[in-house]
């Protein structure tokens, strides 16, 4: 049991960073489907700089920034130029895509000896990681799945305990009724898209500085778009995307060890299983899955029709 | 003859929207103390001239002044800030917030940053609504809330911010007559306490009701101003209508008019024209028995209803909003399954029917909501005019839709129905509200209904547009069809009804023929009076 | 559709199509490499990288219309195209991979056999003696029959070994997955197994960090194509190597001295080689040594058996 | 009662004709304006690089013209994308985003494949319709349990169909490498399918295969069912109001539902033409990038789904073209999705400038 939420943590934390990101934008009503670009262009960001400076907190902040800048520039084009927002979203992916191999074309180009960077090390909570039993299970980690975990309790405190989040919340619900109110809805918008883009950048980010500590193109395998189903499972709520992240990784993490157990079941099926599960979960989760009323619409004050 | 600077002044003001221009140096001066109407048909550009002021819309020229100093309002916070609140035309609301949340959204509150303290704005909205007489329960979600409710959060929303100008668009056109009459008792609340209201009616009744002084607009211009004292409604019908009415009066004109004087006189004007129509015949084409329906929540909202309509009648159901109007209206159209109970069209029980078929044996509905159950905005209107038949054989050759006789019908209906519209091709959603009602109507006519449900047809409609949807129905009742209308307007339903019945609590309480009925009496048992419980 | 009969005294030129980035620091970089290594040699030299299977028949076309007077697919996958190509475009020499000896092979192709099985069985030889647990894991990515023949070769191994060793097979899906490598590999070393057995590509980073959790000396790890000993020194046992300079110099050489067709099998001396790590103790090394020896001069012989085990 | 109460009708006389032509001519117009756009920025880019911008846009522009296997391969690209993009336009005009093209594709042709394995002694008139049939089927019945959770459990359908392409990528590797695995193809692929499930070629050489026709064919019906038909133009309702499709007698959810289904269908057919028509087999990847490709050209052929042959073909000329930009001039590969996403950024710009245009003339 211990050994299996030390293994489900870790594996949580990009998931959850960046579906946070996700329910942070989504929420006030920008819908981004560049996660997994984003993601991508995160780790090697993250990766490059951490390399050639010689500190991960550095190679984070920064990972962080350029995703914001990919959210900023979503931001804007979503809100103040009305463009649709799955489309700039897509073309952010492919964008985020080859700018990420193309940095590392550049940086590191073809070597048989790749970088490496140091990967991060766990830091254990003093007097909480010298509870027996429960201590090592929860309070040994790295200091990013502390933060994912406290980023989510914020998050969820911004959104339902704040007077912001209030407003921030109304963006999404109904932009026009928060706009006759003297909101900010643009600008709300545009900051949520920017720091939604920027957790999903440090998602990214985390897989080269705890997994691997160096950067493949393919490191991010799809998670980006699963991130975009999480957060449907998870109701666009931080409360819930905690649990289906934990959901999520959990069925990941028994698949894997059902196969080295032998179950004799064709691998393939095996690894199926966090998916069909989480289909499954779904089927029942009408009660919580509820979705940001004007998620994915633009907001034009002069426009009558809805959107 | 006010010697201060007025409370607001408008000058000048133009907006355009593409090749539309909604307001042409449009003017407007209101003074402190006053309650204001503003009126015009539908597209007179009085809602664009309120979003001017609310900042919602930027003009293209002109000057707003408030208490004689200029200001320069970019969006609603700038309006707010000066002092200027909106009810708008529809609610702008968070649904999933409770009405609380709704009022105190987008201002500051105390206490501090990292906390979300409701308690203190709780008790100011509770003090708002006990003094203006608007009673709201702070904490109730809004989406669970009857409109008449919603509608005073609108305005607790406003008062909250502590408003000096309060606009209120066509407030009343989700109101009972009740409901009315409390609402123009806080609009005199808030007057006496310093404030200025302009009130946007369609009803000429109201604005003599409420109103000191009132400005008539027309094609985006001010036509007039004029105060109460100085004008009788005929002559206020008239500079609307823009002519003279004594060429003839309209049915729609005489009850927004004539009420006005004496509330006996609509009757005796409308029954003094003779008989509109031979008795109903084949009393039976429509019967409905026992129906019982539940609402969206599972609540049973319809509690047995059982009625009987012949061919060519008119039969009115009056009753205030949220006492089953909907869902009666639904179930009858087949658009909602009931629990129990049988409703034959000309003799075949459809309950359980899936729609389609209901609509194959000619029952029409106009909903209540036309833009959320009447329209789909992103079609064309040949389009939308096909929505429903697009499976008869009249428009399909060879199993596909023949589009071409489709906009040759659309062209058709186009011109019968006087639709301000671009073509057939012209987007739904681009259209003014009353011309989307029109495009409905097409619709529902052109099947040739034997039963047609009207569900406040002519709500927020000018003089024209009503006597229109009037001289509609009663092409319909002369060719056969029974209607149905369930209508928040007592007026109208007087006029119309050959029958009219009282909706409470899902049930039939009162019943009155055709100049036998008796306005206070209807009021009481809308309002439940006398009804055992 | 090609760029004229090739004269005699004409420059070589080669084409390298690569299924993955060349910056993958492993089989895609050693393809760019061998390639490098040609145009050091006069040829002229051109690649592509990242081509999807779907698109291999067109970049093929393309380089034989460029006028390429040698193309060469890196990666299995590519042989069913490349013999396609191939019969369409006589004038033109290709090199294509296989595991094993394709059966109609054109007479312009060149076949590289890449010969998994016999490398890896000196890994299972060291897995068996480096095993104190007696629990070895296999960790591959997809469940090709070439993964089964390493699969079966270190069981031979084993078996030859003499040791009561059990090998335990999983599969990640991916050979570039790190974060489902590092977590199987936890998985089997909380399972027992002490020598986990890689054949990834880079998914073997992962794995690695997951064996640097244990104490040195407690659990080893071996990887496959290139070194990636950096990633965890202390727990790095050996690494399968490939180099394909060796084989595409020599193929080029007799498509030079005219011979556009053959068979070219991979193994020690050619092209592979195992290298042992220094902290493996002294007589796990020499049993390795052994066995290369043995499989060198014949008298080990490793089956080649693609069924799926057990 | 005399007073006269219809309006004059305002009628700006409809000129469709005029109309008609100006916006095709705004539309061909934002399309060239934002590949120029993205080409200039991407040359900036590869100059900054240093690489020759010249010969790499040269070879994005002409490598599907300049040689007849350039054509065969663009019209062989253009065939899966085209589908890809009905797969997730058609459940669009209901209003329904369906993402799992990708899985549609894969487990059609494991459909397809299944049939041209099992029945690969079969003559082609028997055996390649069932191939493409079984094709379309196993798509609609795999976008079909996305449209089941979504009518009778409300499960969102961009969450079931974005998790049945993770499902169907683990589903077509045990078919490949446990069913009908092929030993030596160093990669997850089927055995080859019996000759009588391939598509036919025309002309050549190279030639074209069958599938391309077959395309056009689902382009013209697709077309007329969208826009000619009582049930199309019910879907399309559906998508414009599902409230007053309801009210007006529509099955809205089970048309939303059958959006998704014959999206998924035609999802699947891609996937049996890839297999009939190009690799002969299944084999893993082979779905390629078309869910992308295919959701973008759905997305700029803004719901009109005449557009979307059209627009197919252009990415499809720039697919071919890009990739072969890094044959020629070296071009690192990630920059042509680079300029992909230029070109799509600087479509949407052409349309703020188009607004902002229109406003200002009228
Ligand atoms: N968003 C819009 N874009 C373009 N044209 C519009 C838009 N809204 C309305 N129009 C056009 O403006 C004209 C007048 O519409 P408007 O909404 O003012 O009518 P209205 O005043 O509500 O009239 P009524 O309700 O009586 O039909 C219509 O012909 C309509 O086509
Ligand atoms: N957002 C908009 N876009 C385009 N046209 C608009 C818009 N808002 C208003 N208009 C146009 O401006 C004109 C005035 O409309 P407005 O809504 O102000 O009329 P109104 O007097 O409030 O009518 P009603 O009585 O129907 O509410 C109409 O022609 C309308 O079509
Ligand atoms: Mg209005
Ligand atoms: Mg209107």
């Amino acid at each position: 049991m211990a050994e299996f939420v030390a293994l489900v943590l870790p594996a949580m934390v990009p998931f959850v960073l960046a579906a946070q990101g996700t329910v942070l934008s989504g929420r006030a009503g920008v819908f981004n489907v560049s996660q997994e670009g984003l993601m991508v262009l995160g780790a090697a960001v993250g990766f490059l700089v951490s390399y050639s400076v010689g500190s991960n907190a550095v190679g984070v902040f920064v990972a962080a920034a350029v995703a914001g800048l990919f959210g900023l520039i979503l931001g804007v084009m979503t809100t103040n130029w009305r463009l649709d927002q799955f489309i700039v979203g897509l073309a952010l992916y492919f964008a985020a895509l080859g700018l990420a191999s193309l940095l590392y074309r550049v940086a590191v180009g073809t070597t048989l000896e790749p970088p490496l960077i140091p990967t991060l090390e766990s830091y254990p909570i003093p007097l909480l990681s010298k509870i027996p039993y429960l201590g090592e299970m929860f309070f040994d980690h790295d200091l990013l799945v502390y933060t994912a975990f406290v980023l989510s309790g914020l998050l969820f405190w911004f959104m339902y305990r704040t007077n912001a989040g209030l407003r921030f919340r109304a963006c999404g619900e109904n932009p026009r009724s928060a706009d006759s109110l003297g909101v900010n809805v643009a600008r709300t918008r545009i900051v949520a898209s920017v720091l939604g883009a920027a957790l999903v950048g440090v998602a990214g980010a985390y897989l080269p500085m705890v997994y691997t500590g160096t950067f493949t193109e393919g490191m991010v395998a799809g998670r980006g778009w699963l991130v975009i189903a999480l957060a449907f499972l998870g109701g666009w709520r931080p409360q819930y995307i905690l649990a289906g992240a934990a959901f999520f990784a959990g069925m990941e993490v028994l698949a894997l060890r059902a196969q080295v157990a032998g179950v004799g079941i064709p691998h393939q099926f095996v690894l199926m299983l966090p998916y069909v599960a989480t289909l499954v979960v779904m089927m029942f989760a009408f009660r919580w899955a509820r979705q940001p009323r004007f998620l994915g619409q633009n907001y034009d004050r002069e426009s009558r029709l809805a959107g | 003859m006010s010697q201060s600077a007025p409370r607001l002044a408008m000058r000048g003001i133009v907006k355009e929207f593409g090749p539309v221009r909604a307001l042409d140096h449009a003017e407007l001066e209101v003074a402190p103390r006053e309650i204001h109407g503003l009126l015009g048909g539908n597209g007179a550009g009085k809602t664009t001239l309120m979003n001017v002021l609310y900042g919602l819309y930027r003009a293209d020229a002109g000057s707003i002044a408030i208490d004689g100093t200029e200001v320069s309002i970019a969006s609603p916070k700038d309006a707010i800030d000066a002092g200027v609140g909106m009810v708008h035309q529809s609610f702008l609301q968070i649904d999933s917030y409770t009405v609380t949340e709704n009022i105190v959204l987008g201002t500051k509150l105390p206490g501090p940053a990292w906390r979300l303290d409701l308690s203190d704005p709780r008790e100011q909205v509770a003090e708002l609504s006990s003094r203006f007489g608007l009673h709201v329960d702070p904490d109730a979600i809004v989406e669970d809330l009857p409109v008449g409710v919603r509608q005073r959060v609108e305005i607790l929303k406003a008062l909250y911010r502590g408003v000096g100008t309060l606009i209120l668009d066509e407030p009343t056109t989700n109101l009972t007559p009740g409901e009315v009459d409390e609402l123009f008792g806080s609009m005199r609340t808030m007057v006496d306490e310093g404030l200025s209201v302009i009130l946007i009616t369609h009803k000429i009744r109201e604005t003599m009701a409420a109103c000191d002084r009132m400005t008539v607009m027309r094609d985006g211009q001010r036509i007039a101003t004029v105060r109460r004292e100085e004008t009788d409604a005929e002559a206020l019908a008239g500079i609307m209508v823009g002519r003279d009415l004594d060429d003839g009066v309209p049915e729609a004109a005489v009850i927004a008019t004539g009420v006005v004087e004496d509330v006996e006189d609509v009757a005796e004007v409308v029954e003094s024209a003779e008989p509109l129509r031979p008795d109903p015949v084949d009393s039976g084409a429509v019967r409905v028995e026992g129906l019982r329906v539940r609402n969206d929540h599972g609540v049973e909202a319809v509690r047995g209803l059982s009625l009987s309509m012949g061919r060519g009648e008119i039969l009115g159901v009056a009753g205030v909003a949220g006492n089953g109007q909907v869902e009666f209206a639904e179930a009858i159209a087949g658009v909602r399954q009931p629990e129990t109970g049988h409703v034959w069209i000309r003799g075949t029980d459809l309950v359980g029917r899936p729609t389609r078929e209901w609509l194959a044996a000619k029952v029409a509905y106009v909903p209540e909501d036309r833009d959320g159950d009447g329209v789909l905005p992103t079609m064309t209107v040949a389009e939308n005019l096909v929505l429903g038949s697009q499976r008869s054989s009249d428009i399909r050759r060879a199993g596909l839709i023949d589009w071409k006789e489709a906009r040759q019908k659309a062209a058709e209906a186009i011109a019968t129905y006087s639709i301000r519209a671009n073509g057939p091709n012209a987007l739904a959603g681009d259209l003014s509200g009353g011309n989307i009602q029109r495009v409905i109507l097409a619709r529902a006519f052109a099947h040739e209904p034997s039963l047609l449900i009207l569900h406040n047809p002519t709500r927020g409609l000018d003089l024209r547009s009503t006597q229109f949807v009037y001289e509609q129905v009663h092409a319909a009742t002369a060719a056969g069809c029974s209607v149905l209308l369930l209508s928040e307007d007592l007026d109208e339903l007087v006029a119309l009804s050959d029958r009219l019945v009282t909706i409470y609590n899902g049930e039939f309480v009162g019943e009155w023929a055709r100049g036998a009925v008796d306005q206070v009496a209807v009021g009481q048992s809308m309002a439940g009076v006398g009804v055992e419980r | 559709a090609c760029g004229g009969e090739s004269g005699g005294g004409d420059e070589v030129s080669v084409a390298g199509i690569f299924s993955g980035p060349t910056t993958d620091a492993d089989y895609n970089a050693l393809g760019l490499k061998a390639l490098e290594a040609a145009e050091a040699d006069g040829a002229r030299t051109g690649h592509s990288e990242s081509v999807p299977v779907p698109d291999i028949e067109r970049v093929l076309n393309e380089y034989v219309a460029d006028g390429f007077s040698v193309v060469w697919t890196h990666g299995s996958q590519f042989y069913d195209a490349t013999a396609k190509i191939a019969e369409q475009n006589p004038d033109v020499t290709f090199i294509a991979e296989f595991d094993g000896e394709p059966e109609n092979q054109p007479e312009n192709v060149w076949v590289i056999d890449r010969n998994f099985h016999t490398v890896f069985y000196p890994i299972g030889t060291l897995a068996a003696n480096l095993s104190s647990s007696g629990q070895v894991g296999y960790l591959g990515g997809l469940s090709l029959p070439f993964s089964y023949s390493e699969v079966h070769a270190v069981e031979q191994a084993i078996a030859d070994s003499g040791k009561d060793v059990t090998l335990n097979p999983v599969w990640s899906g991916d050979f570039n997955e790190t974060v489902k490598a590092q977590q199987l590999t936890t998985q089997l070393l909380s399972g027992g197994n002490d020598v986990i057995v890689t054949s990834l590509n880079l998914g073997v980073v992962g794995a690695f960090k997951a064996v640097t959790q244990k104490p040195a000396g407690e659990a080893w790890l071996t990887v496959k194509y290139t070194d990636k000993s950096k990633n965890g020194p202390d727990h790095y046992a050996a690494t399968v190597l490939y180099d394909f300079e060796q084989p595409l110099t020599e193929i080029l050489e007799s498509i030079e001295s005219g011979e556009r067709s053959g068979y070219y099998q991979m193994g020690f001396g050619k092209g592979a080689s195992v290298e042992v790590s220094d902290a493996v103790p002294a007589e796990v090394r020499t049993a390795v040594e052994e066995a290369v020896e043995g499989i060198k001069d014949g008298s080990i012989t490793v089956e080649l058996d693609q069924t799926e085990p057990k | 009662m005399s007073v006269q109460t219809t309006e004059p009708t305002p009628s700006p006389a409809p000129v469709p004709a005029e109309k008609k032509a100006n916006g095709l001519l705004w539309m061909a117009g934002s399309y060239v304006f934002s590949v120029l756009a993205a080409f200039v920025v991407g040359a900036i880019i590869i100059v900054a690089l240093g690489y020759d911008p010249v010969r790499a846009i040269e070879s994005i522009l002409t490598t599907s013209f300049s040689t007849s296997f350039g054509m065969v391969e663009t019209l062989h690209k253009w065939v899966p994308i085209v589908l890809c993009a009905y797969a997730f336009a058609i459940p669009l005009a209901t209003g329904k985003f369906n993402i799992g093209a990708e899985g549609q594709l894969l487990v059609g042709a494991t459909g397809g494949v299944a049939m041209g394995i099992l029945l690969s002694d079969l003559p082609l008139l028997l055996l390649l319709p069932m191939v493409l049939i079984a094709g379309v089927l196993a798509g609609a019945v795999w976008a079909g349990i996305a449209a089941v959770l979504m009518v009778k459990f409300g499960v969102n359908e961009i969450l079931s169909t974005v998790l049945l392409n993770f499902v169907s990528f683990q589903l077509i590797d045990y078919v490949a490498s446990h069913v009908w695995p092929d030993a030596g193809a160093g990669h997850p692929a089927t055995v080859p399918v019996g000759d009588g499930a391939r598509l036919p070629g025309i002309g050549g050489p190279p030639p074209i295969h069958l599938g391309v026709v077959l395309t056009l064919v689902v382009c013209v019906a697709v077309w007329l069912w969208v826009r000619r038909t009582p049930s199309g133009f019910e879907m399309r309702a559906v998508g414009a109001n599902p409230r007053a499709s309801l009210v007006h007698g529509l099955r809205t959810s089970r048309l939303a539902g059958l959006g998704i289904v014959v999206g998924g269908g035609i999802g699947g057919l891609a996937g049996a033409i890839e297999v009939a028509g190009v690799h002969g087999k299944m084999l893993e990847g082979m779905q390629s990038n078309f869910l992308i490709l295919g959701i973008i050209v759905g997305l700029m052929a803004r719901g009109s789904m005449a557009a979307i042959p059209v627009v197919a073909f252009g990415i499809a000329v720039l697919e071919v073209g890009a990739s072969s930009m890094q044959r020629t001039a070296q071009v690192p590969v990630e920059l042509v999705l680079i300029v992909q996403a230029l070109i799509l950024l600087f479509l949407l710009l052409s349309d703020v400038v188009r607004r902002r245009f229109e406003r200002r003339v009228r």
